[in-house]
């Protein structure tokens, strides 16, 4: 695209330039990087000397740039270098940030913030309200639309490999809204209630809150998400499509990789039918995990989950040949059956009575078969969390001894170190570095076992350090029954010949799309990836859902951007937004103590409702949105997209005005006036904002209580005229601007009293001197003399330190309950990087260089680049309207020139 | 009737110029606290005492009698006293501090040495030629006996062969690093604190002091040495939780200690209303000038427990 | 009744503006009901771009005739709403503005039912007003790609290259013998440090060799007339042939500059001797090279006083305002007096100093160069006075020393005087520009719109706007510049169609209409035989002076036709239901 | 009075955590910022931005003012 | 009335660093002095500055009191030295008075 002169920035001074040029017929692109046009002036009260209101003399402006025939307006993007080309014209690279709403679609109604959860401060309120989100920068917004403040994704959404809006459920658990935090699960998973106990929570070892106290417990919060919602919703809500397709398709195997992708398939539409071989459907979650850790009925609910979608499941049907169910009218096929078979540990005696496998083992207990170990020493071999499972569950069976042996020490124990802990709890004894040789019987049945210790020797190719045997170490070990749990394994040699399988007989797959070598075949969970976590599982499960959607739509299945999600947002930069950190201590978790013999009651107690809002208050927002998807349903317009991304477009323009304005000073940095820790003590922008008709509080009232103020005082030259701040300039505006605010304050309250402390009243422009004059017979009180410091008093009220030079020079202290600080401007010194090649100058105070003000003002250093307003000098209102003009004029007579020259 | 104050400041300067000190001790008291450390006398780098933290307890005794002679008929007698001085040390009969006290001092010396030996410092000491910086005729602008004095001072400095020199007060520090450059051509000594040594030199804590502590900034350190940082780094790298008062670092407040010569009445209320920001903060307050602690010592009347910053590190560090 | 219109009214709340003290919602009910109205809505900010799309879709969907918005000013939002309803495809004069704030929630904030009713009755008005609009079109007129710019100071100066290198043509007027203006006089200028002789010595070397500005000096303007866009100026040329050339030009710029108080005899001690007034000084500081030397004696000890003749309170016909550029010049003076003469002694007499921006370091610089401010009261001015040692001597209280009344020896007191507008009665009649209270050239709007004025066409920049220094003239000169190019640039402008009308056939030509119109827009034309009066449309301002005198009823104004003003007279008298 | 202020941030982002606590408080009536604080035990500037952020949303609006501080009351069918 | 001296400031400025003349007089110093003594520092060198040479001398015991803490100095918005410039006139003082 081609210009003649491109805006940066849309301030007051932007919109005049960019409004003249563009009435004078020259095409003009204005950039800015908030996502309204009006720069700061839209957002003051009114404006000295006549007492407009701000907004009523900004919007028409507003809405004329973006309306001109000869301007285009991008809001919301930022240039990001400028270079002038070999044709003498300049290059123009700038960048759209993503608002995540379609802005055609968007009617500016406000749903999406309402409804959002994530309240962050307002910055267009100078911070003295929330905002959300989504939001609309102000009410008078010129493009009245929303946008989405979206940082990266959060640490713990980005941590799941499922793609399970963590921070999305905990925000709504914060929000109290339960229900829709279930819903947001199930957009992912069918298997919450599994999860919330069972998930290994990836997130919670990215949570940034880690990197403070400790993690939220994001999986408890799930728990409590899934209980509330199942203890009033014995059934699902949620009905099977409406729209269903014709075709039909086929899942094999009902653990957690089947169920979430039979889920995902039927919401699409898709009649979906589950084969299980177990009597029971669940695959895992209901064999392999303990029922005190995970409770059948909450694997029951969940999958009620899938099948109210009309999801069919046939129990005790194992399918041979999964192509072959093509013949039964299946278009397509996923093959999900897990790791069902188990590793022999390959010793004497493994087919003694007493012998079992730890997943036989589970298995039996969990389909309800009675076992008993009532007084029978156990030892289990293994030590992942399958052999710590069993352990526990020989303890609950009546074990009088319960034993784990393992081959190395405890540090590599692959089992989970609160599992190891817990075991230990229930009087679970372990062996390290110990192993058995043989498995010693008396007429078919164990008695004991012959043992062997190790040693650890040097570390493997994986980095592992074996373990070898010590020599003439052996030793017995009595016992009554032997768990063998040393690893699951897919069971497919009946697959073999009919699908491609890897050497350790899992399922070869593409792993992008998981298609097998059968094209209507697709595969996933543990038979694909060998034993993993169930989190994992539901990946692939959901992975799976998609890929075969595409396939039986006809559709291209590779490179079509599976994952949506934005990169992690930086934790580092997360911790950095605030200056402090209040400690919220995590949850201490807690358990059930004390195991008796056939009790298999869940252990880890819940989360109460006033734990799980605390825990999840403590969440940082890390991305800012949290992708709790409230919006997206709140949105009648059907505007919000999740899935924008940044865009680069480039430009070209013939001249440059710069009009970037200017920065407030950070009142932070004079401590001897306490802003930001005396709450009475604020801004003159935020004087201005609860002076505005769009002001965030009901009138002017203090920080502190709300309370309406009454003895109001005004600290003049806060950051300017002062080398401490290393400021030595007047910022020309801060004068006038609390002048002003005297009068509307004792035009709002008119008990109020106004006293200004001044070094000088600089009322020096036309009508100014009148205006002062006007406050000064209205009432406000002036006293010369700069506050030196100020003292917070128990009620909020704030003591002032001063020298009353006029009087005598008394040394003087005075108490108002409200104080303004009536903050100074300062470069903004971002402009300069945006210029690669030529070099932009600033002068000694870091505002853009004027190189010719006595004839050409609003020239710098580049030739045919400008400057107008603040950029170049702390300016008024009228100041920047004539100096952008004057840019203007430059800017267009450039343009001539360059024509001239062609 | 106040002070006469020319006549303090005579009897200061003539002290000076005469006894190369404002208030002349002895040789061996001065030195009496290095006894036992078996510091090499002289070497390019000296730890130099300045003989603030040696002068505490005399100026401690001397500004108790001077606090009687503010409002009495005796103010008469200083008049006098600088004609008895040029020939009798008066000073010296004003203050006799007791023993118990000028040993407390003196440890907060050896803390230093110690200090500075552990971190790795390879230093010496001018025993009885190191001499008194001047600060105090400085502060009264007696500018042409400062000047003689700063001569004789940088004089023994070159006579050892002295480049760098590790200061233990802030008085001296400003003096040595800030002041003697204006007054001396070719003056070319790297002077720095001994706090700002300990950290340039990285040392590692020994033992973790679970304690909270309010810091009291000296004014010299803080607006003219701009030493700021280095003392906090040392607390809390032991362990330490630094508490800050109302008015500190940058805006410390005086604790009234420069107006003791000439002002004890002056000075003891400026310090009595420091000591009450402190003690609202925390019980143990923390100094680093030998003047604020002698001075808030006197105000702190048992409500707050002071210790110079030396005592701490120590106890950390050593 | 015509026939029934449908209108849309909208009704804004302005933030809290105006429903802080109009019941918004209450003025909805009371008028959704009336004649014509189809729909009837409220809004936060009408003005807002949202709103302004949901009365373009509602124009076309509801295919609406007619237009109401019930917010703010004309002033502010009429030309707002008109490009609303041009962009959904209703004629813009279809539409009326109803000022419900200035006129009602700003006017009565202590009675929020007397304000509703007052709003309702003022919306029934616009509403029935509408209903009797007609549909009409600007009046468009060619412009010519000229501009006059008057004065040759060094705005005028720039204007005029600033809109040679637009490719405009410029006719450059000065009335003095040569270009340059004030300016042209002076040494040394803050900030840069530049001369004021050099800069106009280069900008005269410009205008001479631009082929489309011609300058006139010793010339005047004298007559003008036409409009915006295209009015005819009588120029008169002095010198030794008195002449008079007629030229046409697109737009006017007026740069004529300002005058330096003159402080009346006894005035600060005015007329002793040894009292300057910043500008007499800084001629003798210009004059001097090194070292201060007045009557070949050397200066040591200068006191200046501020505020001479500005920001006055009390005295007849006080000059109440801030002359802005002063504190800056007389620290300038003190900086460079230093330069001149180091270690001479200057006392500054000031009531607030206001060395603005970056002015504020000319301001350190004289301190740190040794300068001495001294506070004063205006109710107790410093005086001056002639000491029995022949060097004077000025007494005053100093505010800033516990107000003590002290006296200061000087071998120079230098007046610190500002500027008053410039003497332009000519001038200010021949383009009947207003002037403000405190006597310079009037902007049409001081914070927005500072080189207009309210005459069309007719743009005012520099000083004779207010007081400025040479930069900040050069800055509205460009202004101004930027904003006649923005009209002529396009090659047409449109004219408000609301003007009046004569209807040939009731006219009798009594021209007790021509007497009452202060634009000089009727003239006279032949109608079926008899000479009647006619409005010249490009010079009526729609002021409406004309209609009500006219004896027979022959003139209407467009848009507010005695029967729209009747129809709101009645609507608004109706009983509030 | 002496107790840090908590970064402003840290504050704002807890208004979903309060907005309940807040609603249940004014169920008994409208009540004023200091009010509001006391019952829930929290700093009464913490509480202003709670309030005026649920003000700005709409869950709470302002009653009669009295003794220079207004009293908020919940708002039925909040949130539009 | 006070006869205002111009010549007194250079007596007592020595060398550049005295620059009483830099303040601004916004009054900070004197309110953060912990003397606060009305005079201490910014009217004690109104007086040096207008030359009323008798002024400063009544106020000796003032000027000693002084304590050079630099709290106003670390509060001056103008870069004023002022317990440089207090010195200065320490100094002035001990040679004109005290004869020292």
């Amino acid at each position: 695209m081609n210009y003649d002169v491109l805006v940066v920035g849309s301030g007051i001074g932007g919109m005049e330039s960019a409004l003249k040029l563009g009435d004078m017929g020259y095409k003009v692109l204005v950039v800015e990087k908030e996502p309204s046009v009006g720069g700061k002036m839209i957002l003051l009260s009114k404006v000295f000397p006549t007492l407009d209101c701000a907004s009523c003399i900004s919007t028409p402006k507003m809405a004329a740039t973006t309306h001109h025939p000869n301007i285009d307006v991008m809001i919301y993007s930022e240039v990001e270098r400028i270079k002038r080309g070999r044709d003498g014209r300049f290059q123009v690279r700038v960048r759209k940030k993503p608002t995540f709403v379609n802005q055609a679609l968007c009617t500016g109604c406000r749903q999406c913030e309402m409804t959002c959860n994530v309240a962050v401060p307002d910055q267009y309120n100078a911070d003295m309200v929330a905002r959300r989100a989504a939001y609309i920068a102000f009410p008078q917004a010129v493009p009245k639309k929303a946008v989405i403040e979206r940082e990266g994704t959060s640490p713990c959404s980005f941590a799941c490999p499922a793609g399970i809006k963590a921070h999305g459920y905990v925000a709504l658990v914060r929000a109290g809204k339960y229900q829709e935090a279930f819903n947001l699960i199930l957009e992912t998973t069918p298997v919450i209630g599994s999860l919330g106990r069972a998930c290994y929570a990836p997130c919670e070892g990215e949570c940034t809150r880690g990197d403070l106290e400790g993690p939220l417990p994001i999986r408890k919060l799930k728990r409590f998400v899934a209980d509330t919602y199942y203890r009033e919703h014995a059934e699902p809500e949620h009905k099977p499509a409406g729209e269903v397709k014709d075709k039909k398709v086929a899942v094999v195997g009902s653990g957690p990789a089947g169920l979430t992708a039979a889920m995902h398939l039927a919401r699409r539409g898709y009649r979906v039918k589950i084969f299980e071989a177990e009597s029971r459907p669940g695959g895992m979650l209901r064999l392999a995990i303990p029922s005190y850790r995970l409770p059948k009925d909450v694997v029951d609910r969940d999958i009620k989950n899938v099948t109210a979608l009309g999801v069919e499941i046939e129990t005790g049907v194992r399918v041979e040949d999964p192509a072959g169910l093509k013949e039964q009218g299946f278009d397509a096929v996923f093959v999900a059956t897990g790791t069902p078979g188990t590793r022999k540990l390959r010793v004497e005696g493994e087919d003694l009575d007493g012998v079992m496998t730890s997943l036989d083992f589970l298995r039996r207990v969990n389909l309800g078969e009675k076992i008993s170990l009532e007084g029978k020493t156990v030892v289990v071999a293994g030590g992942g969390n399958v052999a710590v499972d069993s352990a526990r569950v020989a303890v609950r069976l009546g074990a009088r001894r319960v034993i784990v042996q393992y081959r190395r020490s405890r540090a590599e124990m692959p089992a989970h170190d609160w599992e190891i802990k817990g075991a230990e709890k229930e009087g679970v004894e372990f062996q390290y570095l110990s192993a058995p040789q043989k498995f010693i019987g008396e007429n078919g049945k164990l008695t004991g076992i012959e043992c062997i210790k190790m040693e650890l020797g040097p570390p493997d190719a994986g980095g592992r350090r074996k373990p070898v045997a010590v020599k003439g170490s052996e030793y017995r070990l009595p016992a009554d029954f032997v768990i063998t749990a040393v690893g699951l394994a897919p069971a497919t040699e009946q697959l073999a010949g009919r699908l491609e399988l890897n050497q350790n007989g899992t399922i070869s797959v593409n792993p992008e799309t998981l298609q097998t070598s059968v094209p209507f075949v697709f595969a996933g969970g543990d038979v694909v990836t060998g034993p993993s976590m169930i989190v994992n599982a539901v990946a692939q499960g959901r992975r799976a859902a998609f890929f075969i959607d595409r396939y039986l739509r006809g559709e291209e299945l590779e490179g079509t951007g599976y994952d949506y999600r934005m990169p992690a947002v930086d934790k580092q930069k997360v911790t950095g937004r605030q200056r402090s950190y209040r400690t919220l201590a995590p949850v201490p978790g807690r358990e059930v103590t004390g195991v008796r013999a056939g009790d298999f009651t869940e252990i880890e107690l819940p989360l109460t409702v006033e734990e799980a809002r605390y825990s999840a208050g403590r969440c940082l927002d890390c991305g800012v949105c949290s992708e709790c998807r409230q919006c997206v349903a709140a949105c009648p317009a059907g505007a919000i997209d999740m899935t924008m991304r940044a865009e680069e477009v480039d430009v070209e323009a013939s001249s440059v005005i710069v009009s970037t304005g200017f920065k407030l000073f950070d009142a932070n940095l004079k401590p001897q006036y306490g802003y930001g820790k005396y709450k009475n003590v604020i801004t003159g922008m935020q004087m201005d904002r609860l002076l505005a008709p769009t002001r965030p509080y009901n009138t002017v009232l203090r920080p502190h209580d709300g309370k309406v103020p009454d003895n109001i005082a005004f600290i003049l030259c806060t950051g300017s005229r002062d080398c401490t701040v290393d400021n030595p300039l007047c910022s020309r505006v801060c004068c006038m601007y609390s002048v002003k605010q005297n009068q509307l304050i004792m035009g709002a309250l008119p008990l109020a009293d106004v006293t200004v402390y001044y070094i000088d009243i600089r009322a020096f422009s036309k009508g100014y001197e009148e205006f002062y004059q006007q406050a000064s017979a209205m009432g406000a009180n002036f006293i010369k003399g700069r506050v030196a410091r100020i003292e917070e008093k128990e009620d909020g009220n704030l003591v002032l330190h001063y020298e009353d030079i006029d009087n005598g020079g008394k040394l003087s202290r005075a108490e108002h309950d409200l104080v303004v600080l009536s903050v100074g401007l300062l470069p903004n010194t971002g402009v300069f990087n945006l210029f690669d090649g030529d070099k932009l100058e600033a002068d000694e105070f870091l505002y853009v260089k004027e190189v010719n003000e006595d004839v050409n003002p609003g020239q710098t250093s580049i030739d045919g680049v400008f400057v107008a307003g603040t950029a170049s000098g702390a300016k008024d209102i009228p100041d920047s309207i004539l100096h952008a003009g004057a840019a203007a004029a430059q800017a267009a007579a450039y343009v001539e020139r360059i024509r001239m020259s062609k | 009737m106040p002070l006469p104050t020319g006549d303090t400041i005579g009897i200061l300067a003539d002290n000076l110029r005469m006894r190369n000190s404002v208030l002349p001790i002895s040789a061996k008291s001065a030195t009496s606290w290095a006894r036992g450390l078996h510091l090499p006398r002289g070497a390019k780098t000296v730890l130099y005492t300045g003989m603030m933290y040696q002068l505490i307890p005399y100026i401690a005794a001397m500004s108790k009698a001077q606090a009687g002679i503010e409002d009495s008929f005796l103010a008469n007698f200083v008049k006098l006293g600088r004609q008895v001085n040029k020939v009798i040390n008066i000073s010296a009969f004003m203050a006799m501090p007791p023993k118990s006290m000028r040993e407390t001092y003196n440890r907060l010396l050896v803390n230093i040495a110690l200090l500075l030996q552990r971190a790795g410092v390879q230093f010496g000491y001018l025993y009885e030629d190191e001499l008194y910086s001047g600060a105090l005729v400085y502060d009264l602008g007696a500018d042409d006996v400062l000047k003689a004095h700063a001569r004789k001072v940088y004089g023994t400095f070159q006579k050892y062969g002295v480049k760098n020199v590790i200061t233990v007060d802030p008085h001296t520090t400003n003096m040595l690093r800030s002041v003697y450059p204006t007054l001396l051509d070719g003056y070319d000594l790297n002077v720095k604190s001994y706090l700002e040594v300990l950290v340039e030199r990285n040392i590692e804590p020994k033992n973790r002091l679970d304690r909270e502590v309010v810091i009291h900034d000296s004014c010299v350190y803080a607006r003219y040495e701009n030493v700021l940082n280095e003392q906090r780094t040392l607390l809390k790298n032991a362990g330490v939780t630094v508490k800050e008062p109302a008015y500190s670092g940058k805006f410390t407040l005086c604790c009234g200690g420069p107006a003791e010569s000439l002002y004890p009445k002056k000075a003891r209320a400026r310090a009595e209303a420091r000591v009450k920001q402190l003690k609202e903060v925390a019980r143990n307050c923390v100094t680093m000038c030998p003047i604020c602690y002698v001075n808030l010592q006197k105000a702190a009347g048992g409500e707050i427990e002071l210790a110079d910053i030396s005592s701490y590190l120590v106890q950390a560090y050593c | 009744m015509s026939d029934q219109k449908r209108i849309g009214v909208y009704i804004c709340h302005c933030g809290g503006n105006i429903s802080d003290y109009v019941d918004v919602e209450g003025v909805l009910r009371a008028v959704q009901d009336e004649p014509g109205v189809v729909v009837a809505k409220t809004a936060m900010f009408t003005c807002s771009d949202a709103t302004q799309q949901e009365m373009v879709r509602d124009i076309r969907e509801q295919n609406l005739t007619g237009l109401v918005v019930a917010s703010c000013s004309p002033k502010l939002h009429l030309f707002t709403f008109r490009e609303v309803a041009r962009r959904a495809g209703l004629n813009p004069y279809q539409y009326t503005q109803v000022n419900i704030r200035e006129q009602c929630s700003w006017a009565h904030t202590g009675d929020r039912a007397g304000a509703t009713e007052k709003a309702i009755r003022l919306v029934r008005g616009g509403i029935a007003r509408t209903n009797f609009t007609e549909p009409l079109e600007p009046i468009t007129i060619d412009t010519v790609p000229k501009v006059l710019v008057v004065g040759a100071g060094i705005a005028g100066l720039r204007a005029a290259t600033g809109l040679a290198d637009l490719g405009l043509s410029v006719l450059l007027v000065e009335k003095s013998a040569s270009a340059g203006g004030k300016v042209a006089g002076l040494g040394k200028m803050y900030p840069h440090e530049k001369t004021g002789r050099e800069i106009i010595a280069r900008l005269v070397d410009e205008v001479k060799r631009r082929e489309n500005i011609t300058l006139f000096t010793n010339a005047e303007l004298v007559e003008k007339s036409g409009s915006i866009g295209n009015f005819r100026v009588k120029i008169r040329l002095g010198g030794k042939q008195r002449e008079e050339i007629e030229e046409n030009a697109g737009c006017i710029i007026v740069a004529t500059g300002f005058d330096t108080y003159r402080p009346r005899e006894g005035e600060y001690g005015y007329g002793i001797d040894g009292v300057l007034t910043l500008a007499e000084y800084k001629e003798l500081l210009d004059r001097c090279g090194g070292g201060l030397v007045r009557n070949g004696k050397p200066v040591k000890d200068i006191v200046y006083i501020y505020c001479v003749g500005s920001r006055q309170q009390a005295g007849e016909k006080p000059n109440r305002y801030c002359s802005r550029y002063c504190c800056n010049a007389a620290v300038h003076a003190s900086i460079q007096s230093s330069e001149a003469s180091p270690g001479i002694h200057q006392f500054h007499l000031f009531r607030d100093m206001r060395t603005y921006g970056k002015f504020e370091t000319l301001y350190g610089r004289a301190r740190d160069q040794g300068a001495v401010f001294v506070r004063y009261s205006e109710s107790e001015p410093p005086a001056v006075e002639k000491g029995a040692d022949g060097k004077l001597k000025v007494t005053v209280k100093d505010l800033l020393t516990f107000g003590e009344q002290i006296e200061i020896p000087a071998d120079v007191v230098v007046l610190v005087t500002g500027m008053v507008p410039a003497r332009n009665e000519a001038l200010v009649d021949v383009l009947k520009l207003p002037v403000g209270r405190d006597g310079f050239f009037n902007e049409i709007h001081p914070k927005l719109r500072p080189v207009e004025t309210v005459v069309d066409g007719v743009f005012i920049c520099g000083a004779c706007q207010g007081p400025k220094n040479s930069a900040e003239s050069v800055a509205s000169a460009l202004a101004a510049v930027t904003q006649s190019a923005s009209i002529l640039k396009k090659g047409y402008v449109e004219l408000e169609p609301l003007i009046a009308s004569v209807d040939p056939g009731l006219c009798e030509l009594c021209d007790v209409c021509a007497g009452a119109c202060p634009y000089s827009a009727i003239e006279r034309d032949h109608y079926q035989g008899k000479e009647v009066a006619r409005v010249n449309e490009a010079v009526c301002k729609g002021c409406g002076g004309c209609a009500p005198v006219c004896p027979r009823n022959a003139i209407n104004l467009k848009g507010y036709t005695d029967a729209q003003m009747e129809s709101m007279i009645d609507a608004m008298l109706k009983e509030i239901g | 009075m002496k107790e840090e202020v908590r970064d402003i941030r840290e504050i704002i982002r807890e208004e979903m955590l309060m907005r309940d606590k807040i609603l249940a408080v004014l169920r008994d009536g409208p009540k004023t910022v200091p009010e509001i604080a006391q019952a829930l035990g929290c700093p009464s500037h913490e509480v202003m931005y709670w309030v005026m952020g649920m003000r700005k949303y709409g869950h709470v609006a302002e009653t009669e003012e009295e003794d220079g501080y207004y009293k908020y009351r919940a708002v039925a069918g909040e949130g539009k | 009335m006070a006869l205002v001296n111009p010549g007194f400031v250079d007596a007592v400025k020595q060398s550049e660093a005295f620059n009483a003349s830099a303040c601004m007089n916004c009054g900070v110093c004197s309110a953060v002095c912990p003397m606060g003594i009305e005079l201490l520092p910014r009217k004690l060198f109104r007086y040096v500055l207008l030359g009323l040479e008798e002024k400063v001398l009544e106020n000796t015991e003032t000027i000693y009191s002084c304590l050079l803490c630099k709290m106003c100095e670390a509060n001056c918005p103008a870069r004023v030295h002022i317990a440089e410039n207090v010195r200065f006139l320490r100094s002035y003082i001990n040679k004109k008075v005290f004869k020292l």
